[in-house]
This record gives C-alpha cells, structure tokens and sequence, in this order.
C-alpha cells in the first residue's frame, strides 16, 4: 500500500471511529474535533501524495451488491480530497468548543460530522459510476443531517432543510441520469471504461451526457439558476458545517464537472463550454450582487460562494474553449486559474464562515444591522475575518487576486487566440469577472466595516466576548493558509498544475514570481506585499520624524456641535448597500414599503413612519415559484406517499438509486 | 378692526375668517402686566388682500390658568404660533396635537417663561444633551443624520435629523431656535426710533425689510401718513436689498451643483451691488436708511449701471440653464406642491415658485404707486421654479427701481414727524426678498414700545421643507435647503 | 460652452490688487500655521450680516483665498475658528464643542460688534455673553458687520501673508 | 531588474512625491484663474501639508487602528504603484509587480482603506462616504478592466512596460480606433476615481454631497497631510499613467543621464498638461446627480466593450 492508499484509507478509518466514538464517549466534542483533524490530515496526505504522483487502485465488489465499487487516485481527485482534508482539519480544530452548545453537542449530530468528510473525501476518489454516486448520495445524506442540526431552536432551519433536501435529489437525479445513459453505452462503470468509450459515443448523447451531469454538479456547486437551496441551507447549518460545505462540498461540484467533462467525456465542442462560462459568468455577477444586498452575515457568506463557482466555472468554461480550439497551453492557463480559485476559495471561505460562527456565537446575531464594534472585544475573530474579507475580495494581497489574475491572463490572451465565439465571450467574460470583483470589493468593505468596526449598534454586538481557544485556532489554521496562498501561491501550484493535466499543459512556473509559460506575463505576489509594508514601515518613520506634535489627543467624534452620537446614527449595512441596490434594481427588484402615519385631519404632522425592504432572489421568483405550485398541486394528490419528515425524502432519494444501480446491473 | 374675544370663540371666529379667504399671518401672546395690572392676552391677526384688510382678534386670558383653545387643526401656522406662546408666556393651547417644545430647547427651565414681565433672571440651564422628542422611523437598516448646528458650509445653526437608508430621505426633522437670543423682549420699554438698531438686525440681509415693516408698523400706530417721496425711497432700498440677495441665491445654487465659475460671476455682481448699497445708503447693508416717519439717502443708483447689472444676470441665468447637468438637477428637485403651499401657509419666493400668487407689494400695500405683478414662466414647485423666480423678480426689480429713481428725482430725504402719545397698536406688512414680513407692535400711552411682535417669512416656510423633500435624495438636500433658502436668525429672533 | 468661455473672458480678472499688508500684530499661534490657514466658519448667534460680508471676504472681488486661507468642512482640518454673532444660550456648547474639535495650535477670531462684546444684543434673555466669555478669542475684527476690507485684513493677520 | 528600473525606481516616486502637489497646486490656479480669482499659487498645497504636519494628530474616541493606519496604506499604495509603474523610464524597479492589473487592484486597496476608515469612526457622514466610494468603484472596476483588456490585448501582454515599449515601437496604434475608445473610457474612470467633476466635487463645503470629503472629515494634523497627499499622488499617478500608455515619449529606454532628465521633463509637461486640461475643463461642468453617476459609468463601460471589438475586429 502506497502513501496515498494509506492516507486515504487512514482517513475513512479514523473517521468512521470517530463516529462511533461519538456514539459512546461522554466527551464527544474534543473527541470528534481531534478525529476530524486527524481524518482531515490523513486526507491532505493522501491528496498531496496523489497529486505528487502517487496512485493506486482498489476494488470492493462485496461493498455494493452487483456493480461493486472501485477507487482510485489521481491528481485531480489528489487536489480534491486535499482541499476537503485541509478545510477539515480547521473545521475539527474549531469544532472541539464549538460544539459545545446545547444543540450541537447531541450524539447524532456529533457523529454525523466526521462521516461527512468520509463521503466528501471519498467523492473524489471514487473511480466508477456506481461507486461515485453512492459517495455523493452519502455526501448529500450526511450534510443534510447537519444541516436540520439546529432545528428544535430555529423554525427556519427546517424549511433550509426541505429546500436543500429536494434540490440536491433534484442534482443527484440529473447526475445520475446523465452518468446511467453514459455507462450504458459504455457497457461498464469503471471510469476507464467510460474514458475509452468517449470517443465512439455519438455527439447528441455526449451531449446529452454533458448537460445532464452539468445541471447536477452546477446545483451542488450552488450555480445560478440552480442556487436557490445555498443561501438558505449554508447559514442555516452551524457555522462550522457552514465552512465544510461552502469551502469543501462545493468544490465537488466543480470536480465532477472537470472529471466529466474533461476527463471522462475528454472535452467537447464549443457550445458545452460556452454554456459553461456562461452559467459561471451569470453565476458570479448574481451571486455576488446577492450578497452585496444582503445584511445577513452568514447569507451573504453563502451567496458569495455562489459568485465564487460561477468564478471558477468562467475558468473552466475558458479552459474547455481553449481545449476544443486546440490551444492546451491557455486551456492548461485557465483551468489552473480556476482549480487555484477553488483552492482559496476554500481557504478564505473556511475562514470566514468559522469567523462569523464566532460572532455568532458570541452575538447570537448574524444580522449586520445589530452588529458593529466587534473590534475591542473580539479582536482575533476581528483579524480573522479581516484577513478573509481582504483574500476575498481580490485585492492585492489576497489569495483571490492570484487567481483572479490568472483568471484574467487567461481571458486576455484567449481573445487573439480563439475564433469569433471566443471573441464575443471574452471580453463579456472579463467585465463579468470585473463587475464581480468589484462588488466583491463593496461587499465585503461592506461586512467588516459594518459589522466589527466602529460602535455596537445593539445590546447582543455591545457584550460580545472572543471565542475559545481553540475556535480561534481552527481560524488561525485558515488564516495561515490564505496568507500562504496570497504571498507563496507557487506552494500549491505544481499540485495544480498536475491536476490541471485533464485540460491543459502546465502554464505557470517560478516561486518568487508567478511567469506564465507560453504567453507573456509575470506577477509577483510576495514581492508586492513586502513592497506595500516596506512603504508603510519607511511612511510611519518620516511622519514621525518630520511631525512636530508627537502624542495623539483623543477627542470625541465630531458631532456637528449636535451632541453625542447614538448607535442609530452610524451607517447601515442595509444603508450601505442602497445605491447599489438602487443602480441595479431591475436587475435586483426590491420590494420597498414606507408607511407613514399621519395625525388626524392634519396631513403635514407625521405620527409614525414605517419602513420595509426585501430583496427578493428574483430567480427564485420567477423560476421556482412556478414550479412549486405545480409540484404543490402534485404534492397534494401524492399525499400518501408525502408525510412531510425529511428523512422520509431521503429515503426516497437512496430507493432511486437502488432502483438505478439495479437497472444498471440488468443492462450489463 | 380689532374684536375681543372670549377663548371659546376663538374657533368660531377664526373658521368664519379662514373661510372668508383670511390667513392667519400673526398669532402672539402679550403680558398686559403694568399699572393697570393686566393678565395676559392672545391676538390673531388675520389678513387678506385685494382689497387689504386686516382683522385682529384678541383674547384677554386668566393669569393663573391661560389656556386657548388650538386651531392647529383650522391652520398649520397656527399650530406653530400657539407653541412659541407656549414656550414663551405658559398660554397652553388645548388639544393641539402636537404639544411639543419648539423655541425653548430641552435644556431650558421648566416653568420659566421668558416673555413673562415677571420671569427674572433665567434660572440654572439644565444639561444640553437631553432627549429630543423626535419621530423615529421604524424599519430594518434605518439611520440617522445629524447635522449641525455648526455646519460644513456657511449655513446658520439649524440642526437636521434626517431618517434615512441608504441615500432615500424618509424623514426629515428641522430643530431650530438655536439663535434665540429674546430680541422681542430687547425692543420692550424703548421709544420707536431707538428701537431701529433692533430691527435693522433681526436677520441681517434684511434690513430693509424688517425695519420697513417696523416703521409701518409704527406709523400705523401713530396714524401718521408718510411722504410719496419717502415711500418710494423705502420702495427703492426694498428692491435693492431684494436684488442682493437674489444674485446670492442664484450663484450658491450653481455652487451647490458645482457650477462654481458661475457663482464667482454671481459673486461678482453681488459686490457691484453691495458697493452701490454703499453709496445709496452710506451701509452696504442698507442701513440707516429708514426711520419712523420717513426715509433718508445719500444717493440712487444710476439707471445705466442697472441696465448692466440687468444685462449680466440675464446672460448668468442663461448660462446656468444651458447646462444640462444644471437643469437636470434643478428640474423636478424637491417639488412643493401648489396645495401643499397653501396648506402649510408658505410666503414669498417658496410660494410663488409653487404658483401661488401672493406678495405683499400687491396684496398690502405701503405705497401708493403700483407695479404690475410679474408673471413667472415656471411655478412647479421644483428648484427650477424656485430658481427662475428669483431670476425673473431680479428683472422686475431692477425695472421697479429705474422707474422709481426717476420719480423720485433729487429729493432724497423726506420725513413726516411723528407724534407722541399712544397706547395704540400698529401692523406693518413687507414683502422683504423672502417674503412676506410682520411686524405688530404695541406702545405704551409715553410712546415707548410694549410689545413687539416679529414674523420673519421663514416662520410661515421653515415647515415646507421637510415635505418638499419627501422622494429627494441625500446629496439633493444642500441644494434644495438653498432654494428655500430661510433665515434661522429672524426665524429664532 | 463657447458663451460661458466668452463671458469668462469678458470678464477677466475680477479680483482687486491686493492692499498692502497689515500692520504686523500677528497672534503668537499664528506664526506656526506659516501661510495656510483653513478656517471653520461658526455662527454663534449672528443675525446673518456678518454672513453676508465674510461671504464678500471670500468672494472673487476681494479673494481672501489668495493669502492662503480657506473655508473647511470640517473643524478637524481648522486652524482658525471663524465665530460670528453673541453666542446664544443653545449655541454655547455647541461653540465649545467646535473649539475642542480643532487640533492645536488653534486660533479663535470674533468677527463683528456681537462676538466682541454683544452689540445691540447685550441684555437679552437667550444670551450667553460674548465669543470671549465662551472660548479664548485670539483676533477680533471690529465692525457691524465688519467692511470685507477689514475681515480680510484680519486674515492676513492670521497667514502673515 | 536592470540600471534603468533601479534609476526609475528611485526617480519616479520622488519626482511624484514632490510634484504631485504641486500639480494640485496648478490645477487650483487655473480655476481661480478662470473664476476671475488671483488664486492661493501653485506652491499652497506644499505650505498646506507643512502646516499639517505641524499640527496635533487627534484619534476619535472609539476608532480602532483601521483608522489610523488607513492613511499610511492609501499613500503606501499610491508610493508603491509611483515605484513600479514606467513613468520616467521604461524599465521597472520591481517589474513582476508593474502589472496593470496588480496596479489597478493597488490603487483599489488604497481607496478601500480610506472606506474602512470612513465606517470605523461610525458616523454618518463617513459610512455614507464609504457607501458612495464603494460604490462607484463597485462601478468603476469593469470599465477599467475592459478597457486594460483592450490595451493588453494589442500588445499580448499587461505588464506596463511591455504596453509602453511596444506603443514606442508602433506609434500608429495609439490612433487606432481601440486606443481611443479606451483612452475616452479610461479618462471618464479616472475622473471618478480621482473624485473630480461631475463624478465628485473636490471644493465641496457640504456634507451631504460629499464622496471623498466625507470619509475623511475625522482626520486632523499629519493624518490629514498624508490623505491629502495620496489624493495628490492618485491623481498624478492616473494621469501619468494615461499619458504613458498613450503618448509614451520622451520615456528613457536607456540609463544615461540625458535620456532620464528628458524622461523626467517629459512627465512632468504631459501630467502637467492633463492636470490643466483638467481643471479647466472641470470649469464647465457642474455636478451629476449621484444616481446620473452610474449612467456615466455604463456609458464608459460600453467604450471600452466598443474599444475590445474594434481592437479583435479592426486588427
């Protein structure tokens, strides 16, 4: 057994253990988050040994009755199962005081967690149909189970529950669909099978195929228009399942995606991957125009992950163009952007819903409107959620720019090099990618500033207290890896590079600087940082030699001579992100509603005034309403089967994949 | 004509006047305090024009229990009037709606009322930083802007509570009265002609106004008739302080869109026109030119340099509105209905920017040589109106005072003696540049002053702010307090 | 856009050649400020005339910007308060509260009779007292309201240009 | 990195230190000027920033150090983007970093701070900056990366010395029909992120107009000095940096010293020049309403689309 063989395997023993220790042990916490860790670690090792190169294979026909399962690793499913280790290990950290809260300490819901990562670890390696849809549904299960965890608290959290529920089955249905009518024609499930049938299968089918699994792997990724369950499920789960599944589950998604697309079906003509990067482009501008309106700190966590997919698949999209034109260097440029993204993707979303599960717990409040001067009282969560705004954000340094950079050198070069399709699509691409940076920018000035700077705008924000220990340490883990990531992004890259090989040749090399192979182009990170602290260093010396008055005086707020400021007049997030709000309202159509109360038989002395906002998903109600009336009416008639009890869903859910697996062992 | 009333008449009184076409333009307390040992008094004036006739309606109350039944609902000024009596002499207006503090600031002493005759020296002030009654707007992500009394521009201490999200205006609340210095009280117990100084400084850009008021006011007391001569002089400063102040308005509301080279060249003209204000009156403000019974000056302007000044703020406003980033925003800014106008009772340029027609000039005149009133080509109620109003009143003006200066020749002093003895009342009625201003005074039977009472046209306008604001926006709000553009000093006196 | 270049160019220079400096009383905390002086404009209580003239003093004709000082937003960024008026009962604190505002050195000027020593005001009810009795005063400019010329006059003092 | 970009390296952020308020300076005279003013003279913003570093540093009671270490990052930004980017010479000091997207992003970082500072003092007035910035640069940032898209696009490449060299070489292109378009859509962006006219009023005295002023109404003494001086050097740095990858010449390719006295004249008369046009035409134009700004900006963005297409289908 080889290292990546022995980290994997490692990884699902501990944390299946894990599970069952936390059936048993009175103190489940620690020993779940110490089980996670280690499983997470195990995980990273084996990801890390499989993207060096090291592989394996292995066959468990008792596992599944007919078809059997079988696993592998490879370099992309390397950087896959790496990611979710490494997102893994800050979650178990963060976890052992983290859930110690009532809701969360129960058995279930502990032993839950490490399971979860087994499947999601799993996903990536497994190496057949069957084997890998089994994975997913377990995936899909175990999140789900986390997801409700806080439902005896919060009525909400049960309808997050449904919603996600039904999608995600939704998801698998597609992907399951798409991959049977795949295996049928290659006659087997291995994905080997199905990689040397590729080329005999007509283009309709490949088609079909594509699209099928497109639709499944988008709706797990949280891609518009199939991303109405993320904003709902992501903040609803605690916060640090919030992290599993918005810096790890996700990216499965976007693995599927590649390993079908790319790998499996070994590209295909332009339109699959014009659709691609438009559903990613469209995905990225709504999403993040969402969570620019949005004053729900967890919500808008979420729906940047939205934005941060349709991101990442603007990179696949451009990768699989430049592939079917032929062009691998640029094909091999633009996947690395996009595996990079997702890379720091999940280290600064790891980051920052662990950082708001922080001010959560120590607030009870995730909204923004009662936020604000958290910066006294919790300063490393303060810190943390800084460092993740900043990687977020694509600024320099932060780990988005890398990727966004590459992202955009891609795209640049893409334009001289591709046909007319290209033509059109790059330049949209950018300023998709421009107008998303940039409200990104506004977003997240937006959550901090708003919400941990300045003064305590309610009770909950004014006596807030820093999280345990440990919970600052699973942020300080990911706090580590973005500022790994933003400075010395050439750590990973080779990893990258090597996973990127499904597409592309490799396209970026140098440690220091970041030099584009192929093409022009060089950028150095570390060198910008060091540049920017050197002048602020040199900046703060002269002023204080050249200044004369060298103590600072503290003085009250200038207040107009009006008297002293209240909370109430400090700006709001919902304030902040009125102009916006009003530059895109059609796009956004917010429902607004002043009531103003007049006294009797005098219309100019006022009584009361009311105001009402509501940024409807405008997706959700065009799209979705529709279809939930109709699948209401359904419902109605199908009552018997319908109790209501999500597991019963579920249930559902695993006899169609029974029912499948069995009709894919007849056609055998 | 002046009626006694008794307090439970008032609102039959007052309702049978409003539906005769009255408006309600001076409502003050009185403390008859003296020899005769008085208690105290309410007085209405209600006026209407064409033809002018002014009706007063007094209200003797008891001294232990001074209560006056609200027409706050007959009359949005009158709900404002009965709140500074409150503040000011204790008269409680039952029922009004809104019984909240106006001219004394929370930090004030209970149960001190300054006008009183008996009140004394204040006692100790509380501390400034108390709560301020004030409407909250309810809703998620609602904040609020405080700004002032000390502002960023050159703007009087006012301070303004806006209820906004984001950049949309939900509410706004104007407190004023920071300026309340008692300068009705100062004029008590002195003779008419040492009073000038006061009225000369009630709101220091318009001099001419509030001291012209003051001299009808007390020429109507006198019943003293005041030379042709001398009325058009006090015709012609009227004008020239309205054209000052105009050319102000007109280049500060270019310079709130940042259109500054046109304030310079507004600027420009202003000091041509302060300098002749100079040489008119000896003051660049106007002042020492009115007295009681008369009016002096030392020259008046020439008809060619006001043909000039005429040409070029022609060409200015022409220039301001060939800007399209100029007319974009004046156009549709902050509109003011014609109804809501008439309803908050609003004077001047605001009101006849939103088609009213009502000045002054016309509807109470001082002097016997009548002008016809100018027709403005826009009355929408918008900063555009507000703005060509001014434009337009500037031509009119510059017209007025050409033809009068003519009439006027080299005569440039002229007097009628005014004769001593009273225990009367009197009324002046001005259209200064803002608007309309009162004056209502009371002598004593020795000539000296008992009580005078002010209302700058602010007063009547201050309220029609916050509702033309409704559906403005955050950065509009500068430009729109520009238009309206009130005095805080002779709305606080 | 033609007509506006026309009318500047009729127009020409507006501003007046400037007078020959101030006699030189320069205030002590002025000498630091070194030709920049930004001032905060406060209307303690005025009745708006001084307004009128201190908007003359930096109107084109006279141009008080040209000796290096400025009308500024905030007292934050003054080196020089501007105080106009008696100071009301309900402007006193407020007067305070702008003068604690202003970073050191910091100069008080009362431009007007009311700010020097209340003017026609002295005695009312709503006053507080003079610019004096709230804050230290550091240059007065006489004058009801002072003549543009004087209050110009007075900020040379202050730039020492 | 070569003679030239060390020479480069040192001169640039030197002559931009020292010259970019004097540019300020130029710029307000010729308003002045052109209002009929005599004017403060070119050398007032310097006697400004003097007077300021002299003054007390005063700290709002309840800011955290975001506040006080914004202004350092903002003049930081503007200092390292006057190092790296080619204004005298051709060659950077630190050329992996003279990227004109990693400088664009740089100038962001700046802008973003001075945002984070406006809402850590929790007033209105800087929340409602912050709000106003945030989103004009929300806006501001597709144009900008357009039409860069547009300028690299010709050249292969968007290091900025690659750009500037390869318009020395190819002087035609810049009358191409991509280059214009991007330069109209390049200058509408610096307008708005240099806060001029119509986009901001830099002479406000209003609060509740004010974009830039807002955020920065708490800083007093040397706090205030180095924001002032950032918003000088942004200026110039936009400037230079239109009028490099425009009209590159008189830029020194070579380390000798009459090529960089030539180099270091010939940015000063282009930056010059741009600040005079500038401020001059700033005279004729008054203030949009802020929700005309975005319509601005959409005007621009569509340019620079309109100048990617001319440059694929024009080439």
């Amino acid at each position: 057994m080889n290292l990546a063989a022995t980290g994997l395997a490692c990884a699902v023993a501990i944390g299946v253990l894990t599970a069952l220790a936390a059936l048993v042990v009175p103190a489940r916490s620690a020993v779940v988050g110490v089980g996670t860790v280690l499983s997470g670690a195990a995980a990273m090792l084996a990801g890390c040994a499989a993207m060096s190169g090291v592989s394996f294979v292995v066959a468990l026909p008792a596992l599944l009755p007919l078809s059997g399962m079988l696993f592998t690793l490879d370099a992309l499913g390397g950087l896959f199962v790496a990611v979710t280790g490494a997102v893994a290990v800050a979650v178990g950290v963060y976890g052992i005081s983290y859930t110690r809260a009532p809701d969360l300490r129960a058995r279930g819901v502990q032993a839950v967690l490490p399971l979860f990562v087994v499947a999601m670890v799993l996903v990536p390696a497994a190496a057949s149909a069957g084997a890998f849809l089994v994975c997913w549904e377990l995936m899909a299960l175990f999140s789900l189970l986390l997801v409700v965890a806080e439902h005896r608290r919060r009525p909400e959290v049960a309808s997050a529950g449904r919603w996600y529920a039904v999608m995600t089955h939704l998801g698998f249905l597609s992907v399951l669909i798409g991959l049977m009518v795949f295996v049928a024609r290659a006659g087997d499930d291995s994905f080997s099978a199905l990689r040397d049938s590729a080329r005999h299968l007509s283009p309709l089918v490949a088609g079909v195929v594509f699209v099928l699994a497109l639709l499944g792997f988008a709706s797990k990724a949280g891609i518009v228009p199939l991303h109405a369950w993320l904003p709902r499920a992501h903040p609803e789960a605690p916060s640090h399942v919030s992290a599993l599944m918005s810096a790890a589950m996700v990216n499965l998604g976007v693995y599927g995606l590649v390993r079908v697309g790319f790998d499996l079906l070994g590209g295909g003509p332009v339109w699959w991957w014009l659709l691609v990067l438009v559903l990613g482009a469209v995905s990225a501008v709504y999403g993040i125009l969402q969570a620019a309106m949005s004053t729900d700190l967890k919500r808008l966590l979420g729906q940047s992950t939205t934005e941060n997919m349709g991101l990442v698949l603007v990179g696949v999209g451009a990768a699989g163009l430049f592939a079917s034109s032929g062009n691998r260097t640029l094909a091999g440029l633009a996947l690395v952007a996009a595996l990079l993204h997702v890379v720091g993707h999940a280290a600064f979303k790891t980051l920052l819903f662990l950082a708001a599960g922080s001010v959560l717990h120590a607030t009870g409040t995730r909204d923004l409107d009662e936020l604000g001067g958290l910066r006294p009282v919790m300063p490393v969560t303060t810190a943390a959620f800084g460092l993740g705004a900043l990687a977020a954000s694509a600024l320099p340094p932060g780990t988005a720019f890398v990727s966004e950079w590459l992202l955009l050198q891609a795209l640049i070069h893409g334009l001289p090099a591709s046909g007319v399709a290209a033509a059109v699509a790059m330049p949209v691409a950018v300023a998709a990618v421009a107008l998303t940076a940039g409200l990104a920018v506004a977003t997240f000035v937006k959550a901090f500033g708003v919400g941990f700077l300045a003064k305590p705008r309610s009770a909950a924000a004014a006596g807030a207290h820093e999280s345990p220990v440990t919970m600052l340490a699973g942020m300080g883990i990911a706090a580590v890896a973005c500022a790994v990531l933003a400075l010395a992004p050439a750590v990973v890259l080779p990893g990258i590079e090597a996973a990127a090989r499904v597409a592309g040749d490799p396209a970026v090399s140098g440690a220091v600087t970041l030099r584009l192979t192929g093409v022009t182009g060089a950028l150095s990170p570390v060198l910008l940082g060091l540049a920017l602290i050197v002048a602020v260093v040199a900046l703060a010396g002269v002023v204080r030699v050249v200044a004369t008055h060298r103590v600072r005086r503290e003085a009250r707020l200038w207040d107009c001579g009006g008297g002293p400021m209240s909370p109430r007049m400090e700006y709001t997030a919902t304030s902040f992100a009125e102009p916006l709000q009003r530059v895109f309202d059609d796009v956004v159509q917010p429902e607004l509603d002043v009531d103003v109360t007049h006294h009797e038989e005098s219309r100019y002395l006022v009584r009361a005034v009311e105001y009402r906002r509501k940024v409807p998903d405008r997706i959700e109600r065009r799209l979705y309403q529709p279809v939930l009336r109709f699948v209401a009416t359904c419902g109605e008639r199908g009552r018997v089967l319908a109790t209501g009890s999500v597991h019963r869903y579920l249930g559902y859910g695993f006899y169609t994949v029974c029912g499948l697996l069995l009709l894919l062992a007849v056609t055998r | 004509m002046i009626t006694t009333i008794t307090a439970g008449e008032l609102p039959e009184h007052a309702t049978s006047l409003l539906e005769k076409g009255f408006r309600l333009a001076l409502a003050a307390g009185h403390d008859d305090a003296g020899p005769d040992a008085g208690g105290l008094r309410a007085v209405y004036l209600f006026i209407a024009a064409a033809p002018d006739r002014r009706v007063e309606l007094h209200v003797p109350l008891d001294r232990d229990h001074p209560e006056v039944p609200s027409l706050a609902r007959l009359s949005f000024p009158a709900g404002r009037f009965e709140r500074e009596m409150r503040d000011l002499f204790g008269i409680v207006p039952t029922d009004h709606p809104l019984p909240q503090r106006l001219v004394r600031h929370f930090h004030w002493p209970q149960g001190w009322y300054p006008m009183l005759a008996a009140a004394g020296e204040p006692p100790q002030f509380g501390d400034v930083d108390g709560p301020y009654p004030f409407r909250t707007v309810e809703g998620p992500g609602v904040y609020e802007i405080p700004v002032g009394p000390v502002h960023a521009g050159m703007i009087g201490p006012g301070h303004f509570r806006f209820s906004v999200v984001g950049e949309t205006i939900l509410n706004l609340k104007a407190r004023l009265w920071f300026v309340h210095r008692g300068l009705e009280k100062l004029f008590q117990g002195r003779r008419p002609e040492a009073a000038i100084e006061l009225a000369e400084r009630v709101s220091g850009d318009t001099t001419v106004g509030h001291t012209l008021a003051f001299c009808l006011a007390v020429e109507d007391a006198h019943q003293v008739t005041v030379p042709p001569a001398a009325q058009r002089i006090r015709a012609i400063l009227l004008e020239l302080e309205r054209l000052y102040n105009h050319i102000t308005d007109i280049g500060a509301l270019c310079n709130d869109v940042a259109y500054g080279v046109l304030n310079a060249q507004a600027q420009r003209v202003r000091e041509q026109l302060l300098r002749i204000n100079d040489r008119v009156t000896g003051h660049r403000l106007l002042r020492g030119a009115i007295h009681p019974g008369g009016a002096r000056v030392a020259a008046l302007p020439g008809p060619a340099e006001l043909a000039a000044i005429g040409t070029d703020v022609g060409e200015l406003v022409g220039l301001a509105l060939s800007n399209t980033v100029v007319t974009d925003r004046f156009t549709g800014t902050a509109v003011l209905t014609a109804a809501q106008a008439t309803d908050l009772g609003t004077v001047g340029v605001v009101a006849r920017a939103s088609g009213l027609t009502i000045d002054a000039r016309h509807d109470h005149p001082f002097m016997s040589a009548q002008f016809p009133r100018p027709e403005h080509t826009r009355t929408d109620g918008d900063v555009l109106s507000r703005f060509l109003v001014r434009a337009e009143e500037m031509a009119t003006s510059i017209a007025m005072i050409t033809s009068l200066a003519d009439m006027v020749g080299d005569r440039l002093t002229a007097t009628a003696p005014i004769t001593s003895g009273g225990g009367r009342s009197g009324v002046g009625i001005v259209e200064g540049w803002r608007g309309m201003i009162t004056h209502r005074i009371e002598t004593a039977p020795d000539g000296t002053l008992t009580r005078v009472k002010i209302v700058d046209p602010s007063f009547f306008n201050w309220p029609a702010l916050p509702v033309a604001l409704a559906d403005t926006i955050v950065p509009d709000f500068p430009l729109t307090n520009k238009s309206f553009n009130l005095s805080y000093a002779g709305n606080d006196l | 856009m033609l007509r506006l270049w026309r009318k500047i160019r009729t127009v020409g220079r507006v501003a007046e050649p400037a007078p020959l400096p101030p006699a030189t009383d320069q205030p002590p905390a002025a000498a630091a400020l070194a030709g920049s002086v930004q001032i905060r404009h406060v209307d303690a209580g005025s009745c708006n005339g001084c307004e009128v003239e201190i908007g003359s003093a930096f109107g084109p004709v006279y141009d008080g910007e040209r000796y290096g000082a400025r009308l500024v937003a905030s007292p934050r960024h003054a080196d020089a308060l501007l105080v106009t008026g008696v100071v009301t009962r309900n402007m006193a604190e407020p007067l305070r509260r702008t003068f604690e505002a202003v970073p050191a050195p910091k100069l008080v000027v009362a431009v007007g009779d009311c700010a020097r020593n209340c003017g026609v005001f002295a005695g009312a009810y709503g006053v507080a007292g003079a610019v004096g009795d709230i804050v230290p005063v550091d240059l007065e400019i006489a004058g009801c309201p002072p003549r543009p010329e004087a209050i110009v006059d007075g900020l040379r003092k202050l730039t020492g240009r | 990195m070569s003679a030239l970009g060390v020479v480069g390296g040192i001169a640039q952020p030197v002559l931009i230190v020292a010259g970019s308020p004097l540019l300020v300076g130029v710029m307000r005279q010729v308003r002045a000027r052109l209002e009929g003013r005599a004017g403060a003279g070119v050398r007032q913003p310097w006697r400004d920033l003097r007077k300021l570093l002299r003054k007390e540093t005063i700290t709002p009671r309840g800011t955290s150090e975001v506040f006080r270490i914004a202004p350092l990052l903002l003049v930081a930004t503007s200092l390292v983007v006057a190092v790296v980017v080619p204004f005298v010479t051709t060659d950077s000091a630190i050329d992996p970093v003279a990227d004109l997207f990693a400088v664009v992003a740089l100038l962001a970082l700046g802008a973003v701070a001075l945002a984070l500072a406006g809402l850590d003092t929790g007033t209105a007035f800087g929340g409602m900056g912050a709000s106003r910035e945030m989103t004009i640069l929300a806006l501001v940032e597709p144009t900008l990366l357009v039409a860069i898209f547009a300028l690299s696009v010709r050249v292969g490449s968007t290091n900025l010395g690659a750009i500037v060299s390869s318009t020395l070489h190819d002087p035609a292109r810049v009358l191409s029909p991509a280059s214009l378009l991007a330069a109209v859509a390049l200058i509408v962006v610096i307008v708005a992120e240099t806060g001029r006219l119509p986009v901001d009023n830099p002479s406000t005295h209003l609060e509740l107009t004010m974009v830039h002023e807002a955020m920065v109404l708490e800083y007093a003494g040397p706090d205030l000095a180095l924001i002032e001086l950032a918003s000088a050097m942004r200026l110039s740095v936009f400037l230079g940096l239109l009028a490099n990858l425009f009209l590159p010449w008189g830029i020194a390719t070579a380390a000798t010293p009459a090529a960089l006295v030539v180099g270091v004249l010939a940015l000063v008369v282009k930056v010059g020049l741009l600040g005079v046009v500038l401020a001059a035409g700033e005279v004729f134009l008054a203030k949009l309403r802020l929700f005309r700004v975005p319509e601005l900006l959409a005007g621009s963005f569509l340019l620079a689309l309109l100048a990617v297409a001319a440059s694929y289908f024009l080439a």
